[in-house]
């Protein structure tokens, strides 16, 4: 009782060291000078209409590499995590799926697969991006994986993709590096005309292996986690 | 040119092909992971390299835009360094971690690309957001690789670190956005000036992020989870997350400063020294070898941090070499010895460390460990040791003295348990082997030989060193690798280097340091023969003997303040070390070392005091200075302590006990003088200082009469012979420091003649036993008996030698009391002088005991057939033998020298006549006394000569015995508990209070660590609260306004 | 050796023979005095002369070893030093011995020279009751001595010098000039040392007649005997013209020196010694530390407020 | 200050009470996501300006000034970086659980203290 207490009285104060923000801080009213340039100069600059992606894959592509890199190593390190089996398997008792879910999942897997491609080569148009349209590829597995319970992913398959994937971005990089400004920079390809699909430099391109990439790393780890008997 | 954007492009691009190459070919993965690693050094070293010689430093702006509007990295010189050393430590843990990267499967070695990655990126990214991606790589790297020890200890450990990374980045997340949303951007530099600090807000969000990265640097208390990982994981990924991961967040927390309001400072490096003497108080009682590296990390975080913050507060910085001294220093000297040791350990594979004895049957590894462990407290030829000294003078400069003493205790308490844990690894009784692969091997040796190398290079950064103070260790080394020479032929080669040394030092000195000279180097040549009469095989005997004497000599013709603490700290490290060589000298040796270490700190922060009123680290400039009472105390404390005054004597008789048995006469007979010599030598600058109206000599004086006392006394009650003669050693320097006190011509002239003798007849006394011990095996006295005998020479030496030493003329001895005695009532000190003559006479019953219960009465049965020690016994004995005969036939031969040399700093107040010296008091001719003692000697003796035909010599039991014959020499030799009836008189005297006092203190002291380390409950989530209370504790002591 | 050396040494052999024939005198003297206060006829007073020819004479001797053989050599070497260093008689040539060779100091250090090497020969012969007696004789003479030392300083103090010839020398004039008038508390700290010294009653635990027979010379008989009586009476007298030039203004010719040197010996020593049981060792050293280390004291204090 | 960030300030807090106090792993790992959401949406919040709309350009604000009309890109692209970096701490802890409950066939925290002092 005494440590609830004293965690009650210690998260108290940290609401109230977190106050000044609530209170000094006011709502925001305008863009600050690196918003205002990315918002006005950016459609002219990366020629993407989506400007949080042109954010997202060219100004703080870094940061993108990065995610990236956080969600591949979170898949191998769960695979690492997890490359012993569990001594003492207790095995849950296998049902197959119901029918609702096998009919209804043979009908929405396509669906899932192409609105994901869509929304990652679209990321510089719409809203949306590679892992918006990875994670929906991903949800089409787990579809998968849901209605057909014996099946299994292809592990070499999602793997060697993965990997080719992830090399391919840090070429484009490279390409950014040599022949544009800077590492990653995506203006190495024509702008294009604003609003269509082959715009915007390699944006597109590069959403579009993140988009494949993630969804290759979820499946990865939904594959590990699914087949892991406790 | 090569970009460093390389450095990422290259591990990621390995990273993520590992795993398709892999399937081809494990050896080629391999080889890539190797490749890679290689590649990033190449990089690292390069740019290095290039920024060195001047180059610009590398500005890397991503996806083509100036910042802030994409991320920027940046490589100056103060990055590359830490690249360089991170890589370095990742390629080479790599090497150390390849055989169980290779059995454990190649996803290990994928995240151990990234996490080397992560951190480069850390110290180089320059963008707020970036730098929380790259700190949750490193993050989620180390969460994964902690797990390569696949067990529940290293899993839980890995749940308490996550939940802990887990607040740390959302409490960095929170500061970071709201910078951004303050300061109108994410990039650093166009932070710093953004006016961001103009709000509560504004320092809150900064602190939350400050904080964040103070938490991963594991501060004092929120760092339970990361004790656990230190002890859990494997070896190898426990020396990247102390030394690497620490160094990279550390390098972060530097590119904040700029960003940080004034006010933090001060915190941060209260919270680095409450660190740093935590983590050494609770290490105390720690026995988990890992663990207690955990703490040793901890703490030297801390120091380092703290450190940072103290700098970065100084008004007035000497200059940018001090700040690369310390900063530099602390940090590779961490860095390397920190990792170091974990690889250790994890080729040791002994989690207690009292089971690290094995190590001691693998020379090498042992070197190595011992080479770690002097690094990290912080010793000579090591780099932490200029950067301690350098902390120590700018501090001091700066008027921080309460932190000079916060440093030198939390050093003083990690020294205790990484020595203490040294002597259980040197003290070996197990035949068990450590199985060693080069792989395992390589690493730790060259990490040793690096900081080996950086220690040397120390010498040209800090002022007032100079490579020839380091050189001994050199000629150490070389005599090191000679060791397959035959004993004797190193002995010489060690006298040549001694007699060579002592040739060109010599005639360069002046008056009493010249005369100290002859003590210390001609005492030490002649002591040197004793050791050639060892058989057995002795590693790094000779070598840290001659880094030793060589030392001795240079704390003689040091100029500079750190020369002479230089000179003072090697000669420290080599005895203690010399003294651990003893069979059960563990205790004896680790209580000589803290007592040393204690010691050696004082002298330091009294050097430290001198610097700030002098400004200069000369000896010569602390002439100058007008208030020198607290130095004068501070120094001489230290010196007093290593004479080991009454007080802090509780190191002196183990250590001479336990120590070899022909090492123990360097001990009393020439070291002893280096205290000795600290007092002069600080009396000749200082002069007579008061402090707050108290004369010092006049304590000293009292001090020096009442170790005289208590050493007289107590030696008369010791069992063991070596414990008798420590304790008679120490009496003798309680005289020296008496005469010393007077500070006159004549006090002077008393001391030093005083040093003279005590080496002659202690050197004799010493290396004697050490050849009595070497037939007999035992100390104690009351089991030899009647060995006159046996070992006839011998019994001559020690019969000269204990007369001299007793003070008995017509020997030299006499001269010295006399001299002390004229000396003390001529500065009026009589009550002083009444103490000095009972603790005098009670020198008799010890000197008669030894006599008495070794040499003559019944000798035993099981010593009937010993035989004199071996002829280097008796040759230095016979040399010193000598010198007493000459002296006291003619005391002028030394007396002259000795009063010509003091007579430099006082007009001299006694004069000859002939033979005869006279003070403003009495009068003593050395040369009658000893012409008719022979004379009054002779006639008795020629008297019974003539008789001699009517002498019969008898059997051992032909005694006079009230009609009954004893049996057994065991009840007839009255040897044991000599002095019963003296012991009930005056025992109560003599009952160790202060052995006691310093037992409680210790106690205490680790009764504390104990205490504070049940904070560490083992509970994730308590160590969670712990960092709420942490942030919430320091926020509101920062009291932002 | 040139003419003035042989002179010296002409002069300390004369010095010798006759104090030898008065200390052996005295002792003689002494022990029929004490029978007489006892109540014994005693022996005669020339019994000290007989039994030292007598020891001399015994045609066996036996030997343990060189150390013992060489005991009685160092002891009456330092009987005869501590004399020969003593300016026995002030203004007198022959009498002046080898003071030159060094001041009070040396005379205190010498005797030790003598208790040593005893106490080795004696601890060489293998009986136990030899070292116990030494072992006793150390440890009170460590106490003694304090006292002893103490009023030494205080008189190096009052006449700032430490040459018994001018301690002497400032004695002069008048009985009231003698330290034991200028300098009670010192005399007095000084005379109950020299209780322990002459180890008498009470502090003759060392010598202990009735339990350890003789204490450290057990073992030695026929010429050790007589050499180490012969060295009873030579250093006894040493120390009582020590204590005479000291505190009782010397001596200025010989039949002053016996005078006043049988006073202080029949006075101090043997008039406390019948009249007290003995102490222990313990006792003793606890005696000497506690009173007559504080009269010492008080002598050095109000010498050196002066 | 925007309701928005206030209620995730709020979210932060019962995240965190519940990481504090509950002794099950699992809603140990619960209450850290309910912080992660909590920080989400405060870092939207930042971004976010009265009356505007999102940064893409298309039909509807085609001629308008975007520096006027547009909220801030910058926090919309930092939260998608957090939201995976929060999924992937989220996905490392659970399997953490995993392997912790096979050891011990425990959930409860107290059960993991093995090591201290």
């Amino acid at each position: 009782m005494a440590k609830r207490f004293i965690t009650l009285l210690l998260i108290a104060l940290l609401a109230y060291m977190f106050l000044p923000f609530i209170v000094e801080v006011d709502e925001t009213s305008q863009l600050n000078r690196v918003a205002e340039k990315y918002v006005t100069a950016g459609p002219l600059e990366l020629g993407a209409a989506n400007l949080v992606t042109a954010v997202i894959v060219t100004y703080r592509g870094l940061d993108t590499l990065g995610e990236i890199v956080v969600l591949f190593i979170a898949a191998v390190g769960i695979g690492f995590l997890l490359r012993k089996p569990s001594k003492k398997k207790i095995a849950a008792p296998k049902r197959s799926s119901s029918e609702i879910l096998r009919t209804g999942s043979d009908f929405l897997i396509p669906l899932l697969i192409l609105f994901g491609v869509y929304i990652f080569t679209h990321g510089h148009l719409t809203p949306g991006g590679g892992f918006q349209g990875g994670v929906v590829l991903t949800s089409a597995a787990l579809l998968f994986m849901l209605s057909n319970t014996e099946a299994r992913f292809n592990k070499q398959l999602t793997e060697v993709i993965e990997s080719v994937s992830g090399i391919f971005y840090l070429i484009i990089g490279i390409l950014g590096l040599i022949l544009a400004g800077g590492f990653l920079d995506s203006r190495f390809l024509q702008l294009g005309e604003m609003g269509r699909l082959f715009s915007a430099g390699a944006i597109p391109i590069i959403y579009s292996i993140i988009g494949i990439k993630v969804g290759m790393e979820l499946i990865g780890i939904l594959e590990k986690l699914r087949k892991e008997e406790i | 040119m090569v970009n460093p954007i390389y450095i990422f492009i290259t591990s990621l691009g390995a990273a993520f092909l590992l795993n398709l190459f892999q399937k081809i070919n494990r050896k080629i993965a391999d080889l890539i992971f190797f490749l890679t690693l290689a590649v990033i050094n190449y990089i690292s070293l390069f740019w290095f390299y290039q920024l060195l010689q001047g180059y610009e430093a590398a500005k890397i702006y991503t996806a083509g835009f100036l910042p802030p509007y994409s991320i920027n990295l940046y490589l100056g010189i103060e990055e590359a360094v830490f690249l360089v050393l991170i890589n370095l430590l990742g390629f080479f843990s790599a090497v150390y971690l390849y055989k169980k990267f290779r059995e454990i499967s190649i996803k290990a070695m994928i995240l151990y690309l990234v996490l080397i990655m992560g951190l480069n990126g850390l110290v180089m990214t320059r963008d707020l957001f970036n730098l929380f991606v790259f700190l949750e790589i490193t993050s989620i790297t180390t969460y994964a690789l902690i797990s390569l020890e696949d067990n529940k200890y290293s899993l839980t450990a890995g749940f308490k670190f996550i939940i802990a990374g887990g607040l740390v980045s959302t409490l960095f997340l929170i500061g970071t956005i709201y910078l951004y949303r303050l300061g109108g951007s994410l990039n650093l530099d166009f932070l710093v000036n953004s006016g961001v600090l103009n709000t509560k807000a504004g320092i809150l969000a900064t602190f939350l992020l400050v904080f964040a990265l103070l938490i991963e640097l594991k501060p004092f208390p929120a760092n339970g989870w990361a004790l656990d990982v230190y002890q859990s994981v494997h070896p190898g990924i426990a020396a990247i997350i102390a030394s690497a991961s620490s160094a990279a967040i550390f390098f972060v927390i530097y590119k904040f400063i700029p960003l940080m309001p004034s006010s933090f400072l001060p915190l941060l490096a209260g919270i680095g020294g409450v660190t740093f003497v935590f983590s050494n108080l609770m290490g105390l009682k720690q026995t988990d070898a890992r663990r207690l590296l955990g703490y040793s990390s901890i703490a030297q975080m801390g120091l380092l941090l703290a450190a940072l913050a103290l700098i970065m507060q100084f008004d007035n910085l000497q200059s940018l070499s001090s700040i690369i001294v310390i900063i530099g220093g602390l940090f590779i000297n961490h860095f390397l010895a920190k990792a170091g040791l974990f690889w250790l350990a994890g080729i040791v594979q002994k989690r207690n460390i009292r089971s690290w004895k094995i190590i001691a049957n693998n020379p090498p590894l042992l070197l190595v460990f011992g080479g770690f462990i002097l690094a990290l407290i912080g010793l000579p030829p090591f780099p932490g040791f200029w950067a301690k000294w350098e902390l120590v003078m700018q501090l001091s400069a700066n008027n921080m003295m309460v932190w000079v003493w916060i440093i030198l205790a939390g050093s003083l308490l990690e020294a205790v348990y990484l020595f203490r844990w040294f002597g259980y690894a040197v003290k070996n009784t197990e035949v068990e082997e450590i199985r060693t692969e080069a792989a395992q091997y390589l690493p730790v040796l060259i990490f040793l030989l690096g900081l080996l190398y950086l220690g040397m290079e120390g010498t040209h950064l800090v002022s007032g060193a100079d490579s020839i103070y380091v050189l001994p260790v050199l000629l150490g080394v070389i005599l090191y690798v000679l060791n397959w020479l035959p004993n004797k032929l190193k002995g010489s080669l060690c006298l040549l280097a001694v007699i060579y040394f002592s040739y060109r030092l010599l005639p360069a000195l002046q008056d009493i340091y010249q005369l100290f000279g002859v003590v210390f180097l001609i005492g030490s040549a002649v002591l040197l023969i004793t050791t050639f009469a060892r058989k057995d095989i002795f590693k790094g005997f000779y070598p840290l003997l001659i880094i030793m004497i060589l030392s001795l000599g240079n704390l003689l013709q040091a100029k500079t303040s750190l020369q002479f603490f230089l000179s003072w700290e090697f000669i420290t490290i080599t005895s203690y070390l010399l003294i651990l060589r003893g069979k059960f000298s563990l205790k004896a040796a680790l209580i000589y070392i803290t007592f040393s270490l204690a010691g050696a700190y004082l002298i330091l922060a009294g050097m430290g005091l001198a610097f700030r009123d002098t400004g200069v680290v000369s000896l010569a400039g602390l002439a100058s200075i007008v208030n020198s009472g607290y130095i004068y105390v501070l120094l001489g404390l230290g010196f007093l302590i290593k004479i080991g005054i009454v007080g802090f004597h509780v190191w002196l008789p183990g250590a001479y006990t336990e120590a070899e048995d022909d090492f123990t006469p360097f001990l009393s007979a020439v070291l002893s003088k280096m205290g000795i010599f600290g007092l002069i030598m600080l009396a000749i600058l200082l002069g007579e200082p008061v402090l707050k109206g108290i004369q010092l000599n006049y304590i000293l004086g009292w001090l020096g009469v009442l170790t005289a006392f208590f050493g007289a006394l107590l030696a008369a009650f010791q069992e063991d012979i070596k414990k008798l003669l420590a304790y008679s050693s120490l009496g003798q320097l309680g005289y020296i420091v008496l005469a010393l006190a007077i500070h006159s011509h004549l006090g002077w002239v008393t001391s030093i003649y005083l040093t003279f003798t005590h080496l002659l007849f202690k050197g004799i006394l010493f290396v004697a036993v050490a050849g009595l011990l070497s037939r007999v095996k035992t100390r104690k006295m009351y089991e030899m008996g009647g060995l006159i005998n046996n070992m006839p020479l011998t019994f001559i030496s020690v019969l000269i030698a204990i007369i001299a030493l007793s003070g008995v003329p017509p020997l030299s001895g006499f001269g010295g009391k006399w001299l002390l005695y004229s000396s003390l009532l001529e500065k009026g000190w009589y009550l002083q002088a009444g103490l000095a003559f009972f603790a005098s006479t009670i020198a008799f019953l010890y000197c008669y005991r030894i006599l008495h219960s070794v040499f003559l009465g019944q000798p035993k049965t099981a010593l009937r057939d010993v035989k004199e020690p071996s002829v280097w016994y008796i040759v230095p004995q016979y040399l010193f033998l000598f010198g007493i005969m000459a002296i006291s036939m003619y005391p002028n031969l030394i007396l002259k020298p000795v009063m010509s040399a003091v007579s430099t700093y006082f007009a001299s107040s006694i004069y000859w006549e002939d033979y005869t010296v006279i003070s403003s008091l009495g009068y003593w001719n050395g040369n009658a006394v000893m012409m008719v003692t022979m004379g009054v000697f002779m006639i008795p003796l020629l008297w019974l000569l003539f008789r001699i035909k009517a002498v019969t010599k008898v059997k051992q039991f032909n005694i006079v015995y009230a009609a009954e014959r004893p049996d057994r020499p065991e009840t007839t030799h009255y040897a044991h508990n000599f002095f019963a009836h003296y012991q009930k008189a005056l025992g109560f005297l003599a009952r160790p209070k202060v052995t006691e006092f310093w037992g409680n203190i210790a106690e205490v002291i680790h009764s504390v660590g104990a205490l504070f380390r049940q904070l560490y409950t083992g509970n994730g989530q308590t160590y969670a609260i712990h960092i709420l209370i942490f942030l919430l504790i320091s926020y509101f002591i920062l009291g932002v306004k | 050796m040139n003419s003035v050396t042989l002179i010296l040494i002409g002069n300390a052999i004369l010095s010798l023979f006759l104090i030898t024939i008065w200390g052996l005198t005295l002792n003689g003297m002494v022990m029929k005095i004490v029978a007489r206060v006892h109540g014994r006829f005693g022996p005669p007073v020339w019994q000290p002369f007989l039994d030292i020819i007598k020891n001399n004479a015994k045609r066996t001797m036996i030997a343990h070893g060189t150390m013992f053989f060489l005991g009685p050599v160092f002891r009456i070497a330092s009987g005869i030093g501590t004399y020969l260093f003593i300016p026995a008689i002030f203004g007198s040539t022959v009498f002046s011995n080898f003071s030159f060779s060094g001041d009070v100091f040396l005379v205190m250090y010498f005797i030790f020279f003598g208790q040593l090497g005893m106490a080795l020969g004696a601890g060489e012969s293998g009986h136990p009751y030899s070292p116990i007696g030494v072992s006793r004789g150390l440890a009170q003479m460590t106490a003694f001595e304090v006292p002893f030392s103490l009023a030494v300083i205080s008189l190096a103090v009052q006449y700032n010098t430490l040459s018994i010839t001018e301690i002497v020398a400032a004695q002069q004039g008048s009985i009231l000039n003698w330290t034991i008038f200028t300098n009670p508390l010192a005399a007095i700290a000084a005379l109950i040392a020299l209780l322990g010294m002459n180890m008498h009653n009470p502090f003759s635990i060392v010598i202990a007649p009735q339990e350890i027979p003789i204490g450290p010379p057990t073992e030695y008989h026929s010429a050790y005997l007589g050499m180490l009586q012969t060295n009873r009476a030579i250093f006894n007298i040493a120390k009582l013209v020590l204590y005479m030039n000291l505190f009782f203004g010397g001596a200025t010719n010989f039949i002053t020196l016996i005078l006043k040197t049988f006073l202080i010996y029949i006075f101090t020593s043997v008039a406390v010694g019948v009249a007290f049981p003995r102490f222990r060792t313990e006792q003793s050293i606890r005696f000497f530390l506690k009173y007559p280390a504080l009269i010492g004291l008080l002598a050095i204090i109000i010498v050196s407020i002066k | 200050m925007t309701v928005i960030s206030i209620l995730g300030f709020i979210l932060i807090i019962i995240g965190l009470w519940g990481m504090l106090t509950q002794k099950n792993i699992i809603k140990m790992i619960i209450g850290f996501s309910i912080i992660d959401t909590g920080l989400h949406l405060v870092i939207v919040s930042i971004g976010f300006i009265k009356g505007r709309t999102a940064p893409i350009i298309s039909k509807a604000v085609e001629g308008l000034d975007t520096g006027k009309n547009f909220i801030d890109p910058v926090p919309s692209a930092l939260v998608l970086t957090a939201i995976v970096i929060g999924l992937a701490i989220t996905a490392l802890m659970l399997v953490y659980a995993v392997k912790l409950f096979r050891f011990k066939r425990s959930l409860q925290i107290e059960d993991f203290e093995e090591l201290k002092w």
